[in-house]
């Protein structure tokens, strides 16, 4: 295992998409020490700002508070990546495959645009999850996203296929334009959620105020999603599914678009 | 001083034809002989003139608008980082100006022809092109959905109007004429379109595109431009247009004129189901016609970004695509649209427009009269012009790529019927010496004695085809500014521009029309000859 | 050779290539999911005249499907993967799109070849149907009145063999089925195999082609038929005191669990009142599989 | 997805019967507006002047603009976004949920209404002002206003237009889109220009403390910013151009008073429909153009060790 531990928090944005299994697999210590990071706008050696342990792994450790850490695992395909610790904007942007932990919260732009892989964060994630970048025609591709704790704005924005899993509460336009996948919102979100949404769905356990442009359809519990309860289950989130815990209202929407996306709200028995 | 020894030499302008002399440079012309200063031996190089574009979109309120429209084409684009010799900025789709002249001169062309200026922001305009650096610049004006030009040919005022038309050239400072969608754009404000080249334009009784068309071109020849007038027709883009361009010609029996991106004119069918190509026959009338040019305005697949005066077909685009959209109608002239567009190969139609821009290259006889363009961004970027050269010098490469349209797309086309290949010299034609001869720029498109010393020296039969993809030296005005395939030195464009005689008297009929109908006021409107970066006026006649 | 008393005759099953899928049919209840897995394995005991073979090979428990509810796997076997598409398709469509809160998956992932069903059945939804991806795997949610029908969009479909057999010949009808379904019982149990003849038993074994009418592909098994010993032109293959003869029929996806399932069949029906067992078989020269009973039983 | 239909304000002055202020208070943010371009103007095609138009306006309050309007839409605060939603939906004939929509201070009615005024037009057009882009939904309030305004193409003409903030912001905008091809949010310090608003943008740089210097020309953040932007600006070495002493001015260790552009400096302004006008001085002014001090500073710059980004710098293209 390759383990960097940052010293100090940069006093300016540090960008170092090197810090990326599919780079640092193949090198030895002293090339990975001599990877290129970028602090503002000089180029300095990764270890001008981390201490460097191990060589050629699949695997990279990340420690102290790299909040301010952009690109990390940019466009990776393999491999794993765990930040003992906060990560700055873009964590895992372009991904394709392997797996990104994070003990602590990341920024925005997380996943963005990625199409494979699974990224886990224990704590707060910032806005345009999964999102795709401004002007792009689509968002994440595929692959994971789990959330524990809350994210910003337009999470999924664009989104075309793939599962993002927000533990707490999401902020405005959370599946925005969304054309496909699922999003899980377990602690609902606060406006617009589903705004412009052509296809997709989202999930939430809680109740959420709607648009105008979505309609209520029907109360049940649908099959597919207890293939979801199951999958997520064994990732540690619970999404209820049976008949005697309550039920889903579905609203389909956006019709600005018009769109054939869907809302699921889970209302429980009884309430 | 510069001597440029051991290359073979394509000028034919001066029938040269691959033959090994020297080329001699001084004070940024051609000159006999040079003695001393620096000498590069080219032996192993072609050795051409640079490159003219006659027709391309590179600056201007609407290219600009589809820069603001496109980040996501930016973030995939070639960056140019920041050297002692260049300046950042972006490639792709809609360069940034000064990649723009870095790309253009990358690649060997020294001179480009801004084809769709509207007057009211031709300032701005004009700000661009001081900011694309090394290469030397023209540019059309917009004219044929000028409103009071076309009160004044509804009103029959022909006299009038020419004298309106030249003092508008002179207020934009630029060039030459372009008409785009005649008719079309005064109508398309309306919502509507202009269709029939016979039928009174929306809002007018009497002005057709016809009519339009043949003042105009009337008119530029009576100011006798250097450029004839520069046409993009009617129903561009359209299934069984070629019809309405063939009437075009017609109606320009007699007069000078240049058809823009014919190939967005030359197809048959009645709609997207039956689209095919028609460039056979568009060519065969072509090729009887002396008095007209064209270019190719071919397509190549991939990223594309369709932006033109014409807003009717980009409404319809951006119907057909569900993408974006962008348009801006400008007061009294003309207006603009904008969809992104990717060409595909497996798509029936997109496969179809490629042929077709090729058939046209092949199937018209006289290199002089057809030129090499991608109506840059619209077909293809400027920067893809190697790949089309390779189309044009390989059949063998050509019926490579045929293998990959889909079956139904070879019944609509004639391409894999032939067989001819271009020569080093016919691509200097259509590259160089043809559009500059068309464009009216004597000090263009050649290495005779006295002409602007404008040089692209390639590797002969460099990696398949691509020969015409990495000069490895590129002089601008006497200047080596690439050398070893690398911008070393950057220098600043030159802009023509005419100045058309006028009588000074129209300005008092125009004032008072201006105040009603623009929101600019009247002093404001014509562009200050020093908003311009080394202007140089062309003579008329 | 003697298992139990009874005769283990020397010679060999004769079976067949065929192809397979296995369908994991779920529902809301332990009795929808058989009632829907019984409509779709129904009238389909053999190849040449119901186009398919298929037979429930297991039901299985809620932690054991994909979706947690209760679940039926039934397995389909047919010539090829072509065929077995169209059957597929016709069988998900008509018997288990139309039947209460079931859904319905692929049981082969990893199977070679795929045949699409959700992804043509999605059309019943006229375009308000949707799909889901979910780990590599596409679904289809077709609405239907009662909520949504839910279908993988393909099945996987491999190698399988069609036609292990045995022979039960026995004194007595009495004793004759007592061991067929002492047989079918314990095959039943056992993965990979089916038994796609009504309680898993098949009494009118069939010779290839006929003796009388040339137009009949198949006709009864004369040599097996005990009414027809010392009839003239049947030459009998039955010993004396054999009065009733049943057969077992087994399709499986391997060879391993075919013979798996003869055994144990063969051991459970060697019982008070049979006679001999024995297997059907052409001569070994239409079936690529053989299955000799001695071999089978002495390992 | 997105993008832009709009024209030239002369294109409104000649042709629009149809106009919408939303979320802006031309009568007082943009007092000529109304008598120059688009209300009392008579226009080519519009030769009656006011009685050939009809003005709705929708905002959040009965500005005096209100009483200029032949229909006000008074909107709940922070509604902008829902009212233009379900207004894409209504011109389609999509269903809308009368109850959310009555959450908005509106009715289905009284937007059916509007939809088909808009549909009746000969030509539409559509102002809308910072009351949109500024409050909560920002861009993606404007973007409501332009997919409306772009969509209504399909039944008659119709376009719109942001009414900017005072001041060159089009200039700005249009000159880095051509030398840099993004128009705001731009960061160069990989050697070539990269654009991500929210992450680039001023004021989210600043509140966040991602620069370590600052140069402001023509704006005073000092002002308008969010006070942790404020406090940033305070920390940093900034600098000032400006014809007076402004909020900025005040926290920033440099100030260079500059002539004001315009009065005493020449150059090129662009209006909101991004038309460039040439700027004449009229006066004499004793300091310096801000160009002039620009060039000086970027003297000064290049006689320092020039820095230039290694070939590395450059992201790999995803």
């Amino acid at each position: 295992m390759i383990t960097l531990t940052l010293r100090e928090q940069p006093p300016v944005p540090l960008e170092a998409e090197a810090l990326s299994p599919d780079v640092m697999a193949a090198l030895a210590h002293d090339a990975i020490r001599a990877l290129p990071v970028y602090l503002g706008k000089r180029q300095q050696r990764v270890d001008d700002l981390f201490e460097v342990a191990g060589e050629a792994s699949d695997e990279l450790e990340i420690r102290g508070d790299a909040a301010k850490v952009k690109w990390i695992g940019r466009g990776m395909t393999r491999g794993r990546i765990s930040i003992v610790g906060n990560a700055g904007m873009h964590l895992g942007a372009y991904m394709k495959g392997g797996t990104i932990e994070v003990s602590g919260n990341v920024s925005d732009w997380l996943g963005a645009e990625m199409s494979g892989g699974f990224i886990r964060v224990r704590g707060n994630a910032g806005g345009q999850v999964g999102a795709a970048y401004r002007g792009s025609l689509s968002g994440m591709q595929d692959g994971t996203i789990l959330i524990g704790g809350s994210a910003g704005l337009e999470v999924g924005m664009r989104m075309k296929r793939g599962t993002i899993v927000v533990g707490g509460l999401a902020r405005d336009f959370a599946g925005l334009q969304m054309k496909g996948g699922t999003i899980v919102l377990r602690g609902g979100a606060e406006l617009r959620t589903g705004a412009w949404m052509v296809r997709g769905t989202i999930v939430s356990l809680t109740p959420i105020r709607l648009l105008p442009t979505f309609s209520y359809a029907s109360t049940y519990n649908p099959t597919f999603l207890r293939l979801y309860a199951r999958h997520l289950g064994t990732l540690g989130f619970a999404i209820p599914h049976e008949d005697r815990e309550g039920a889903y209202r579905r609203y389909t929407g956006d019709s600005a678009v018009p769109g054939k996306g869907e809302i699921l709200v889970w209302k429980p028995a009884g309430a | 001083m510069l001597r440029i020894t051991g290359g073979k030499v394509h000028d034919p302008a001066n029938g040269i034809d691959g033959v090994v002399r020297d080329v001699c440079i001084a004070d940024g012309r051609i000159v006999a002989r040079a003695e001393g200063g620096r000498t590069i031996d080219a032996s192993g190089m072609v050795v051409l003139p640079g490159g003219v574009d006659i027709h391309t979109h590179v600056a201007g309120a609407a290219l600009n608008f589809a820069r603001g429209m496109t980040p996501e084409n930016f973030r995939r684009a070639v960056p140019f980082l920041r050297t002692p010799e260049r300046r950042a900025g972006l490639g792709g789709i809609t360069p940034t100006t000064f990649a723009t002249g870095y790309l253009y001169a990358g690649m060997g062309w020294t001179t480009v022809n801004e084809a769709a200026v509207p007057i009211l922001s031709a300032r701005h305009t004009h700000e661009e092109l001081r900011d694309i650096p090394i290469v030397d610049k023209t540019t059309c004006v917009l004219m044929a959905n000028n409103e009071i030009v076309l009160d004044l040919l509804e009103a029959g005022e022909l006299e009038r109007a020419k004298h309106v038309v030249a003092w508008l050239i002179w207020a934009a400072k630029a060039y030459g004429v372009k008409a785009v969608n005649p008719g079309g754009i005064v109508a398309w404000k309306w919502g509507r379109n202009a269709n029939t080249l016979s039928a009174p334009v929306e809002g007018y009784s009497k002005v057709t595109p016809a009519t339009i068309i043949s003042s105009l071109a009337g008119i530029i020849d009576e100011l006798r431009l250097p450029h004839p007038l520069h046409i993009h027709g009617n129903n561009l883009g359209v299934p069984g247009n070629v019809s309405t361009t063939i009437e075009t010609m017609k109606v320009l029996e007699g007069r000078r004129a240049h058809l823009a991106h014919l190939q967005f004119h030359a197809y048959g069918g009645d709609d997207w189901g039956s689209m095919r190509s028609e460039a056979a026959a568009l060519a065969e009338q072509f090729n009887a016609r002396k008095d007209l040019t064209a270019d190719a305005g071919a397509v190549l697949f991939g990223d594309a970004l369709t932006i033109t005066a014409d807003g009717p077909w980009q409404h319809l685009l951006y119907q057909l695509t569900g993408r974006k959209w962008g348009n801006v109608d400008v007061e009294n002239e003309t207006g603009c649209g904008i969809v992104p567009y990717v060409y595909k190969g497996s798509s029936l139609v997109n496969a179809v427009q490629w042929a077709a821009g090729l058939e046209l290259l092949l199937l018209v006889e006289d290199p002089w009269r057809i030129f090499l363009t991608t109506d840059h961004p619209n077909g293809g970027c400027f920067w893809r012009y190697p790949e089309l050269i390779r189309l044009l010098m390989s059949a063998d490469h050509r019926r490579e790529c045929l293998k990959q349209l889909p079956a139904k797309a070879l019944k609509r086309i004639v391409l894999p019927e032939l067989d001819r290949q271009y020569t080093r010299s016919e691509i200097a034609i259509i590259t160089s010496a043809g559009p500059a001869r068309a464009l009216g720029l004597p000090q263009k498109g050649h290495l005779g004695v006295g002409a602007d010393a404008d040089v692209a020296l390639y590797d002969e039969g460099r990696d398949g085809g691509l020969e015409f993809a990495y000069p490895r030296y590129v002089i601008k005005g006497g200047e080596i500014v690439v050398e070893e395939g690398e911008i070393r030195a950057v220098s600043e464009g030159r802009e023509f521009i005419v100045r058309p005689s006028f009588d000074e008297q129209i300005e008092e009929y125009l004032r008072p029309l201006f105040q009603k109908v623009y929101t600019m006021s009247f002093d404001n409107y014509p562009v200050e000859m020093e908003r311009l970066a080394r202007p140089d006026v062309q003579a008329c006649g | 050779m003697q298992r139990g008393g009874v005769r283990i005759g020397d010679s060999f099953a004769e079976a067949f290539d065929m192809r397979a899928s296995r369908a994991v049919i779920t529902a809301r209840s332990r009795s929808w999911a058989l009632t829907a897995a019984q409509a779709m394995t129904g009238f389909a005991t053999s190849v040449i005249g119901c186009k398919v073979e298929a037979g429930i090979e297991a039901e299985l428990a809620p932690e054991g499907t994909p979706d947690g509810r209760p679940g039926v796997s039934v397995l389909m076997f047919g010539f090829d993967a072509e065929g077995l598409g169209k059957r597929l398709l016709e069988r998900v469509g008509q018997t288990i799109l139309t039947c209460p809160t079931t859904a319905c998956f692929d049981g082969l992932p990893q199977g070679g070849e795929r045949v699409a069903v959700g992804g043509l059945l999605r059309h019943f939804g006229d375009r308000y149907q949707s799909s889901k991806r979910l780990d590599g795997r596409r679904y289809w949610r077709i609405p239907v009145m009662e909520g949504e029908f839910l279908v993988e969009e393909s099945f996987g479909v491999q190698k399988a063999i069609g036609g292990g057999n045995f022979l039960i010949l026995a004194e007595d009808q009495d004793a004759a089925l007592g061991a067929a379904e002492a047989a079918a019982g314990v095959m039943r149990g056992i993965g990979g195999v089916v038994l796609p003849f009504p309680g898993g038993i098949v009494r009118s074994g069939s010779k290839v082609g006929a003796r009388n009418y040339k137009k009949m592909t198949a006709s009864t098994n004369d040599a097996y038929c005990p009414t027809l010993r010392g009839r003239t032109g049947v030459t009998t293959a039955l010993p004396e005191g054999v009065n009733s003869v049943l057969e077992i029929v087994v399709d499986g996806l391997d060879r391993g669990a075919i013979e798996k399932a003869l055994r144990l069949g063969i051991e459970a029906a060697c019982r008070p009142g049979v006679v001999e067992i024995t297997a059907g078989n052409y001569g070994g020269k239409l079936g690529k599989h053989l299955f000799h009973l001695h071999a089978l039983l002495s390992e | 997805m997105g993008g832009k239909i709009t024209c030239t304000l002369g294109e409104v002055k000649n042709r629009a019967d149809f106009i919408v202020y939303w979320g802006g208070n031309p009568a007082e943010c943009h007092p000529r507006h109304f008598t120059k371009y688009t209300l009392t103007q008579k226009g080519r095609f519009v030769p009656e002047g006011r009685k050939g138009r009809t003005m709705v306006l929708v905002d959040i309050r009965e500005t005096p603009s209100a009483k200029a309007a032949d229909v006000f839409l008074q909107v709940r605060p922070g509604a902008d976004f829902e009212v233009a939603t379900s207004l894409r939906a209504i011109i389609k004939g999509q269903p809308v949920d009368e109850k959310s929509v009555a959450e908005t201070g509106l009715t289905v009615e009284r937007l059916q209404d509007l939809a088909d005024r808009m549909k009746r037009a000969r030509f539409g057009v559509i102002f809308f002002g910072m009351g949109l882009s500024m409050t909560r939904g920002k861009h993606m309030n404007s973007a409501a206003i332009l997919m409306l305004a772009a969509e209504m193409n399909a039944f008659t003409k119709f376009v719109c237009m942001p009414m900017r903030g005072h001041g060159n912001v089009t200039g700005s905008d249009m000159v880095l889109r051509w030398t840099t091809g993004y128009p705001f949010g731009i960061n160069l310090s990989r050697g070539y220009p990269r654009f991500n608003p929210g992450e680039f943008s001023t004021v989210d740089l600043l509140v966040r403390g991602d620069n370590d210097a600052a140069l402001i020309l023509g704006a005073d953040p000092g002002a308008t910013m969010p006070q942790p932007g404020i406090d940033h600006l305070a920390r940093i070495p900034t600098i000032v151009l400006d014809p007076k002493v402004t909020h900025t001015s005040r926290l920033a260790r440099v100030h260079i008073t500059t002539a004001v552009t315009g009065i005493s400096a020449p150059g090129t302004a662009y209006r909101m429909d991004e038309i460039p006008l040439p700027l004449r001085p009229a006066l004499q002014s004793p300091y310096p153009t801000d160009e002039e001090v620009i060039r000086r500073i970027h003297r000064a710059v290049a006689a320092k060790p020039a820095w230039f980004p290694a070939p590395a710098a450059r992201m790999a293209i995803a």
